[in-house]
């Protein structure tokens, strides 16, 4: 009760004389995971709000808890005069392509998914070709991997759920490919695998969790949202030195509880993509050309190693590096559903 | 006139139902069409041992399909003698049922498992299966207790979900679990007071209350934890959980050691609870009582007993116990609360309750069996099954449709269920 | 014998003290429903606006100087508290900030279009609660008859109103198998229907999933999202405001579901049935009515009018084709829907317009006060339970109940007793 | 100990159910209280007994002032009572319904269920009852689940007992077998409140008699007063006791049942291999003891059981298997034992009601719609027809009282063309006025060419009603005898006995 009382007027109040710049309303819509996931619309989240911080306005956002509530959280957003909408999500794709064309003076931002074949000029999609960076985490991965076995499980069959999945899958075929070796993947054999069948951090997805570390993995890649949460618990339940890889965004900074057992991180530079694509649109220079984070744009690509330094074999880097090089020449391809 | 007595006895004409042999059979083809239709190649490998036992079992490989179909004809041999012993106008007993289980699970198992590079890993598939019962444990004790005292109990969801989020909280100031598990009885128990005042106060449908609570609580907490948890992670969803004990002696016994005495405390509170809900219920004085203000309450009432404050007194107790299983969640599970994490477990604990016929230790076994078979389809998928995810993940809801229409049927709920007492 | 002759038939009614007119208006207007029901939104409204107010940063911000300047903090609670249900309302009846009628209409087209799904599936619950069946299974129903729909919209090719007709009747075909499932267990093997309904609702979520990643089911051709591809405009239910408003013709096929429930259960034979069933089983068997085929047939009507909040989603909400979280909670709120409509059709249909209007609401809301919408969820909840007690809420705001003497009467009653007990006592 | 009634009264609403009662009951005594139904009886009672406040007036014990906030008062003050619907739970043993309420408890709230087997032991060998501590209630003959009512209340050493219609289900054995012991109670010293509808036994056993109606005492009366006396003094006005009755006209219906057999789900045997006949103008009445296989009978009969083999013919069409539905078409009428529980939905009104059992078709349904006009104007013609006391068709049928409920079911099964009349305890727990107006239906039903059946286990009934008598017994036929057989041999049959020439 007793702080100190403001003695200036609340900023923001005094009105007309800024540059125009701070009248561009910045907004995002959610899908049903929320803006708390620790993932991707937390990530698209922190760009926006960086850049609605920039401009000088505050962010308006909007979170979805069904799939009926994108189209008007989306309208609603438009109503509320939002002159840059970022919309994260395939989820959304739809309620955007509708708003965008109903509302060509606003520019719309959708993150993960292409917005169809007659995408609107107002609509910018922002794509991630994550497998790109999974591949990477998969060759670290069977390269680290002391057991010969290395896990991964996902909240729902999606595709940019499974694209991890598969970049990761691809990787550990490589190194195996490369070096002669037969590290397994358990969890997910490029067809079928294990999933939680939900988004939800609980007992169902530290379940599958430890059926995986059950098999013997040493290297742990959980792909959806929260899930990790269930996974890292998992990990730490079991007593074994298991190695965690996030996806989405680099754990070790935004879940400091994980920083002892992640190895790395497949990171969509959500952040950064979406702060670039507010400001390009609030600076008047917005493009619907649909942008691709690729390891070569570092749209995507994998944390440092952070505590895992000095677990990790400096020569194994080396390769993961070249590797990099590799894809970002074009000599190595990896497949996803974005080809 | 000359009298006579008729000193006969009532006669008993022997019933017979061939639903058992029917479902056994149907079950038995079911299973059978698999390696008959989709013969697998490879051995199949179940592991007994968790890895830190000091007598461990080892590994036993059998082929895959050949064993299948062991398993099979052991089932197809069990049905023909259950269809026997109806024929003969015997009952079916149910160490003959449990045996056909573990004879089709096997066979099941050794199909779904052949040529898997993995191990089917009995001991964490059960384990797993107890862990995924738990909170459904204590959600259906909290149900059956309520129910059995007269108030049909549909708030456990809510409960579930309020323990949850207190726990969380609770244990994130104070820095240790213990708190938040008191803290989630005492949420637990006050979901169950608001239900106690419209149920046994101001007599509003039962059902319609539960149904409210539960809306209302995920309103809540979600609500709060956008407002409140999200911004403050650090500080106020960040929680120490509960550490595994290993029970010495007890945990190193083979295969049933590590499943059941190397879980934490909540789950030796579970253990407890069962036992002491089920010694109550019908050993002492609380259970009589209880028992008789669910069945007859105005009976009980004619005694002297005071209906609506046992009635109270008994949702309050089914409210902490349901609270306790809500904090499996956030002390156990994942250590911090997510918005609508119990995830429909409050619905899934209340048909555990009518499966189980209103008894604590049967409704305990089916939440165990909803569990197993959850953790089932887990452990198929991870060591590689031929059957989409999609309907891997049904496993559980179609075991359970099967199990209550087939093997129970029928259940009878306590007289007196959702009446509320009104006196003059 | 010591008799008396036997006395005439006396009506048995005691005398009460004559009240005043005023006090006999007060007491009627405070005995009917429709105060208790207003005073109950109220109610629900004030603790809504608590939550709002504790948790709003500008009100924490000055509360914490409460001492220096408690007027900031009044002032904050009332911007917070007023800006919610300022946008509440702007986003559910009338947007006062629109330029034009048509324009700042919009939103009450808006509820009605939430609306839709809630009554029908409403609808669907309360059918089944009167003939005694807990119907949990909405969302399972839903998702099917969506399923069902979306199929023939998506995979079939034509003319318009024959199109929409047969994703229609498949879509309600769906949704009453799916319940039907549901009340053939419960007719046939006793099995409980809460139990199977739930069971139901994950089957169908995880088939729908599975569909909807599958290509040649659902899933949209050369995608991979589990999104269906867009309903053929042959098949979508058509605005009937206008393309301005999004309202489609699913509402005016609740409004028909609406009299045709009605019919059922008040006027015809079957609903009669239902209804006996419901009341009294044993009853109903003796009366010669089949109790488990009342079941089944129960069940399938259910699942159809669910069914039909379905379709309304699949065809009319979203055209542009639809996911596995299509039913959108709809299914557990059209419990709540159906609770506070008593389980009949028209309180069922004002309480569908009512949620949806706080459904709609709340997305402005939460646009522009940046309120979760969750907080929707606890009012209605709220107004539900205290509908659901008038004596709690009479007791809240102090009102007479009914059938109960004043406090007034119970004191002079109470000095009769304790006078002629004294009397008894000293004599 | 002696017990007083000073100025009760309770009210229900408008409705004042007592009006200043006074009652004195001297120990030693069996002070019998008569009355129509709904005149007050049971409510002065639970007034009594703590489960009722009185609005007015005052409980004296010993000429102690007493006040009982609940029954937990009333009986540690020395009440016990012994109530009209049985207050026992019925999935208990005995043990456990006695101990209900004063549990003696060992470490922990254990019970101690063999203290309370032993009491109940005790007491039951004192009294000469034959009660097995350890039986579920839900399974004991209800004269059993009488004498277990008692345990429970001597277990609370009661000084005053109350009896609310004891020998309603009771055979004329198990009645005098607990006049025999209310008198042994009553001589160490017991008050005893004892209320009936049997005239026959007031007099046997009462000391004195108070008889209320409306609400109020309107006389006393000494034991040697005439049946016609205290009936006139219940109702207000004269009642004819015997019903008029002439010889029957037999017509061509018949219903033949041969070798009926019932058995429940377990495959215990209810109905035992039953045969006879009944021919159109005749009453057959069944006899017994409840429980013996009557109730089961007429559900068979009604196609209500699902296991059961023999052969129903009537009028030469074979019943058995065919569906409820079935069965009504066929022409039969039917009044269920528990009008409560089967005969009526008593959340629907009269009107409702008086369609049950013809809501699939004409004439109150056309084209799937209920046809309502028709259906008021039909329950205001059975309204008056059968003097059903009521405010109008529209009331629910849960708001009659006991008495108009029965009426209501009566109205339905006797408005439609009957080949088969089935009525089960038509008059339990109704008033003499009403009984006299049942059975006069009855009896035109059966001089209009029916075949009727009978179940009663009230041998006043039975004997004014019946042409033959069938006595059960265990599920078996003991006997059929004609109508006019003594009451003694019928008694002894309803207890098994087999007697010579019981064929008639
Ligand atoms: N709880 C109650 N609420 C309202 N009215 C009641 C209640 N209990 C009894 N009554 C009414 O009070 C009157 C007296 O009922 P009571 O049960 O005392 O009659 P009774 O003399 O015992 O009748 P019976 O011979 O049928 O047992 C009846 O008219 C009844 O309708
Ligand atoms: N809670 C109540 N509210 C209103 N009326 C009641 C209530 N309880 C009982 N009654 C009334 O009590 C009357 C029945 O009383 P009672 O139980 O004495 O009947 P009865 O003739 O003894 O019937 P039965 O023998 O079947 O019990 C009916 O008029 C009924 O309307
Ligand atoms: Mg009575
Ligand atoms: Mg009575």
């Amino acid at each position: 009760g007793c702080g100190q009382a403001p003695t200036t007027e609340k900023p923001g109040s005094d009105g007309g004389d800024k540059p125009a710049a701070s009248d561009f309303q910045t907004c995002i819509v959610s899908d049903m995971g929320g803006f708390d996931d620790k993932s991707f619309n937390q990530l698209s989240f922190e760009g926006a709000e960086k850049a609605a911080d920039e401009i000088g306005v505050k962010l308006k956002d909007a979170q979805s808890n069904a799939e009926t509530e994108y189209a008007p959280n989306v309208t609603n957003m438009v109503d509320e005069g939002c002159n840059a909408i970022v919309t994260v999500g395939f989820a959304l794709s739809a309620a955007t392509v509708d708003a965008a064309n109903a509302n060509p003076d606003t520019d719309f931002i959708l993150i993960d998914d292409a917005g169809g074949d007659a995408k609107p000029d107002n609509l910018k999609p922002l794509l991630y070709n994550t497998a790109e960076a999974a591949f990477l985490a998969g060759y670290l991965s069977a390269g680290y991997s002391q057991t010969g076995k290395v896990g991964t499980f996902g909240g729902m069959e999606f595709p940019t759920v499974t694209i991890f999945m598969d970049g990761f899958k691809q990787g550990v075929d490589y190194f195996n490919q490369e070096n002669g070796e037969s590290v397994a993947v358990v969890g997910w054999d490029g067809k079928t695998g294990s999933f939680t069948g939900g988004f939800e951090a609980n007992q169902d997805a530290k379940t599958v969790a430890t059926n995986i570390i059950d098999q013997g993995v040493d290297v742990l890649f959980p792909v959806g949202g929260p899930i990790y949460q269930s996974g890292l618990q998992a990990i730490k339940d079991s007593g074994k030195d298991i190695a965690l890889i996030g996806a989405d965004a680099d754990l070790f900074n935004t879940d400091p509880t994980t920083a002892d057992f992640v190895l790395t991180s497949v990171m969509k530079e959500m952040d950064v993509s979406t702060y670039e694509a507010v400001m390009a649109a609030a600076n008047g220079e917005f493009s619907g050309d649909p942008y691709i984070g690729t390891l070569e744009n570092e749209g995507v690509g994998i944390a440092p190693l952070h505590n895992f330094e000095s677990k990790v074999d400096a020569d194994l880097m080396a390769q993961v590096d070249q590797i990099k090089q590799d894809i970002i020449d074009g000599k190595i391809t990896v497949k996803s559903y974005l080809d | 006139m000359s009298v006579q007595t008729l000193q006969a006895e009532p006669r008993t004409i022997a019933v017979v139902s061939w639903k058992t042999p029917i479902i056994l059979g149907v079950i038995t083809v079911a299973v059978a069409l698999l390696p008959l239709l989709a013969p697998r190649v490879g051995d199949s490998t179940f592991r007994f041992a968790a890895g830190s036992e000091i007598l461990a079992v080892p590994d036993l490989t059998f082929p895959g399909t050949p064993a299948a179909w062991i398993g099979v004809l052991i089932g197809a041999a069990i049905t023909v003698v259950a269809a026997l012993r109806i024929a003969s106008h015997r009952r079916v007993p149910l160490w003959l049922i449990a045996l056909y289980a573990v004879a089709l699970i096997f066979g099941f198992l050794s199909w779904a498992a052949a040529g898997s590079t993995g191990t089917l890993p009995m001991i964490s598939l059960l384990s797993g299966a107890l862990a995924l019962a738990t909170p459904l444990i204590f959600g259906a004790l909290g149900g059956v207790i309520g129910e059995r005292a007269g108030v049909v109990n549909i708030a456990i969801e809510a409960q579930l979900l309020a323990g949850a989020f207190c726990a969380a909280i609770v244990a994130s100031i104070t820095g240790t679990p213990w708190a938040g598990l008191i803290a989630a009885m005492v949420a637990g128990l006050l979901v169950a007071l608001v239900l106690g005042v419209f149920a046994i106060t101001y007599h509003v449908d039962q059902v319609i209350v539960g149904v409210v609570l539960n809306v209302l609580v995920i309103g809540i907490t979600s609500f709060l934890f956008r407002q409140v948890l999200a911004p403050n992670q650090a500080t106020l969803n960040t929680v120490e959980p509960f550490k595994r004990i290993s029970i010495p002696v007890l945990s190193e016994i083979p295969v049933l050691g590590p499943i059941l005495f190397r879980q934490t405390v909540i789950v030796y509170l579970m253990y407890v609870i069962v036992f002491v809900v089920w010694y109550g219920m019908y050993r002492t004085r609380w259970g009589l009582r209880m028992r008789a203000v669910g069945e007859h309450p105005q009976a009980a009432d004619t005694v002297g007993i005071n209906v609506l404050r046992t009635r109270y007194m008994n949702v309050l107790i089914a409210g902490a116990i349901a609270g306790m299983g809500g904090a499996f969640y956030t002390l156990v599970s994942v250590p911090r609360f997510n918005s609508e994490m119990t995830a429909g477990a409050g619905f899934i604990a209340l048909a555990a309750v009518i499966f189980g016929k209103w008894d604590p230790i049967k409704a305990t076994l089916a939440a165990l069996l909803f569990g197993f078979a959850t953790n089932l389809q887990s452990v198929l998928s991870v060591i590689g099954s031929p059957v989409p995810s999609q309907f891997m993940l049904m496993l559980p809801y179609i075991v359970t449709i099967f199990a209550v229409a087939g093997v129970v049927g029928r259940s009878r709920p306590p007289a007196a269920d959702g009446q509320p007492y009104i006196k003059s | 014998m010591t008799a008396q002759t036997p006395a005439p038939v006396t009506p048995r009614t005691h005398d009460v003290p004559e009240p005043s007119r005023w006090r006999e208006a007060w007491m009627r207007v405070a005995s009917g429903n429709a105060l208790v029901s207003l005073l109950a939104v109220v109610a629900a409204v004030i603790v809504g606006s608590i939550l709002i107010a504790l948790t709003d940063r500008d009100v924490q911000a000055a509360a914490g100087y409460f001492f220096q300047r408690p007027g900031d903090t009044f002032s904050a609670v009332g911007s917070a508290v007023g800006g919610a249900y300022a946008a509440l309302f702007r986003g559910s009846i009338y947007n006062f900030n629109a330029n034009s009628f048509a324009i700042g209409i919009r939103p009450l087209t808006e509820t009605l279009k939430f609306a839709t799904p809630l009554i029908a599936a409403g609808l669907g619950v309360g059918l089944a609660f009167r003939a005694g069946l807990f119907n949990i299974g909405g969302q399972g129903q839903m998702l099917m008859a969506a399923a069902a729909a979306g199929y023939v919209a998506t995979a079939w090719d034509l003319p318009f109103p024959l199109h929409m007709v047969a994703a229609l009747v498949a879509g309600v075909i769906a949704g009453a198998i799916w319940g039907g499932i549901a009340g053939i267990l419960k007719a046939r093997t006793g099995a409980h229907e809460v139990i199977v309904t739930i069971m139901l609702n994950h089957i169908a979520f995880y088939l729908l999933a599975w569909m909807l990643a599958t290509q040649g089911v659902l899933q949209a051709p050369g995608s991979n999202n589990p999104k269906t591809a867009p309903m053929a405009g042959s098949a979508v239910l058509p605005q009937i405001l206008g393309p301005m408003y999004k309202l489609h013709l699913g509402f005016l096929f609740a409004l028909i579901a609406v009299a045709i429930t009605w019919w059922l259960l008040e006027r015809s034979s079957l609903g009669f049935r239902f209804r006996a069933v419901g009341e009294n089983p044993a009853a109903a068997r003796t009366a010669g009515i089949s109790v488990g085929r009342m079941y089944f047939l129960v069940m399938v009507i259910a699942g159809a009018l669910v069914g039909l909040a379905g379709i309304s989603q699949a065809l009319g909400t979203e055209p542009n084709g639809f996911g596995g979280g299509i039913d959108a909670g709809i299914g557990f709120d059209a419990i709540t829907v159906a609770l506070l409509g008593r389980s009949r059709p028209v309180g069922i249909l004002f309480a569908g317009l009512l949620f949806g209007a706080f459904k709609t609401g709340g997305f402005t809301m939460q646009a522009s006060q940046g309120i979760p919408i969750e907080i929707v969820l606890v009012v209605q909840s709220l107004i539900v339970l205290f509908i659901a007690a008038p004596p709690l809420v009479r007791a809240m705001f102090g009102i007479p109940q009914p059938g109960r003497p004043s406090r007034r009467q119970r004191r002079a009653a109470k000095r009769r007793t304790d006078t002629t007990e004294g009397q008894e006592v000293s004599a | 100990m002696k017990l007083e009634l000073r100025g009760i009264t309770k009210r229900f609403g408008a409705l004042t159910a007592n009006d200043h009662i006074d009652l004195v009951v001297e120990p030693g005594e069996i002070h019998s209280l008569l009355g129509e139904n709904g005149a007050g009886k049971s409510t002065l009672m639970n007034v009594l007994y703590g489960l009722y406040q009185a609005d007015e007036g005052q409980i004296l014990i010993d000429d102690v002032v007493q006040h009982f906030d609940g029954p937990g008062d009333a009986m540690n003050a020395g009440i016990g009572m012994v109530h009209q619907h049985f207050m026992l739970v019925p999935v208990f043993t005995v043990a456990e319904n006695v101990m209900l309420g004063h549990e003696t408890t060992s470490f922990g709230g254990r019970l101690d269920l063999a203290a309370a087997r032993r009491q109940v032991t005790e007491i039951s060998d004192r009294f000469g009852f034959d009660v097995n501590p350890d039986a579920v209630v839900e399974d004991l003959p209800v004269g059993v689940q009488q004498r277990v009512e008692i345990i429970k209340a001597l277990s609370r050493h009661a000084r005053i007992l109350v009896f609310d219609e004891p020998t309603a289900v009771l055979t004329p054995q198990e009645t005098d077998e607990l006049m025999a012991t209310m008198r042994r109670l009553k001589e160490q010293g017991t008050a005893i409140v004892f209320i009936t509808h049997k005239l026959r036994e007031v007099r046997e056993v009462a000391d004195r008699i108070t008889v209320i109606r409306l609400g109020k005492v309107v006389g006393e009366a000494e034991p040697t007063a005439s049946n016609t006396e205290l009936a006139s003094l219940m109702v207000g006005r004269a009642v004819e006791l015997t019903v008029q009755k002439g010889a029957p006209a037999y017509s061509g219906n018949a219903l033949v049942v041969e070798g009926l057999t019932v058995t429940d789900a377990a495959g215990a045997v209810l109905v035992d291999d039953v045969s006879f006949e009944v021919r159109g103008g005749e009453v057959l009445a069944v006899a017994g003891v409840q429980g013996n296989g009557q109730t089961e009978l007429t559900e068979a009969l009604m196609g209500l059981q699902e296991k059961v083999r023999g052969s129903v013919r009537l009028n030469g069409q074979e019943l058995v298997g065919r569906s409820v539905r079935h069965i009504l078409d066929a022409g039969v009428g039917f009044v269920p034992e528990d009008r409560g529980v089967d005969g009526l939905v008593k959340e629907f009104s009269i009107a409702e009601n008086l369609m049950l059992d013809r809501s699939g078709g004409a004439p109150f349904v056309k084209a799937g719609a209920l046809q309502l006009g028709l259906l008021d104007e039909f329950a205001r013609e059975k309204i008056t027809e059968f003097d059903i006391r009521t405010q109008g068709p529209s009331q629910p049928a849960g708001r009659l009282s006991g008495g108009n409920q029965q009426k209501v079911v009566l109205a339905r099964e006797l408005s439609r063309d009957l080949s088969l009349f089935v009525a089960a305890q038509p008059t339990r727990g109704v008033d003499v006025g009403s009984i006299e107006f049942i059975h006069k239906r009855i009896i035109e039903t059966r001089d209009a060419g029916v075949p009727v059946v009978l179940i009663s286990t009230e041998l006043d009934e039975v004997a004014a009603l019946a042409d033959r008598i069938l006595v059960m017994y265990r599920g078996r036929i003991v006997g059929i005898v004609p109508g006019d057989t003594p009451r003694e041999q019928l008694g002894l049959m309803m207890a098994g006995a087999v007697s010579e020439g019981a064929q008639a």
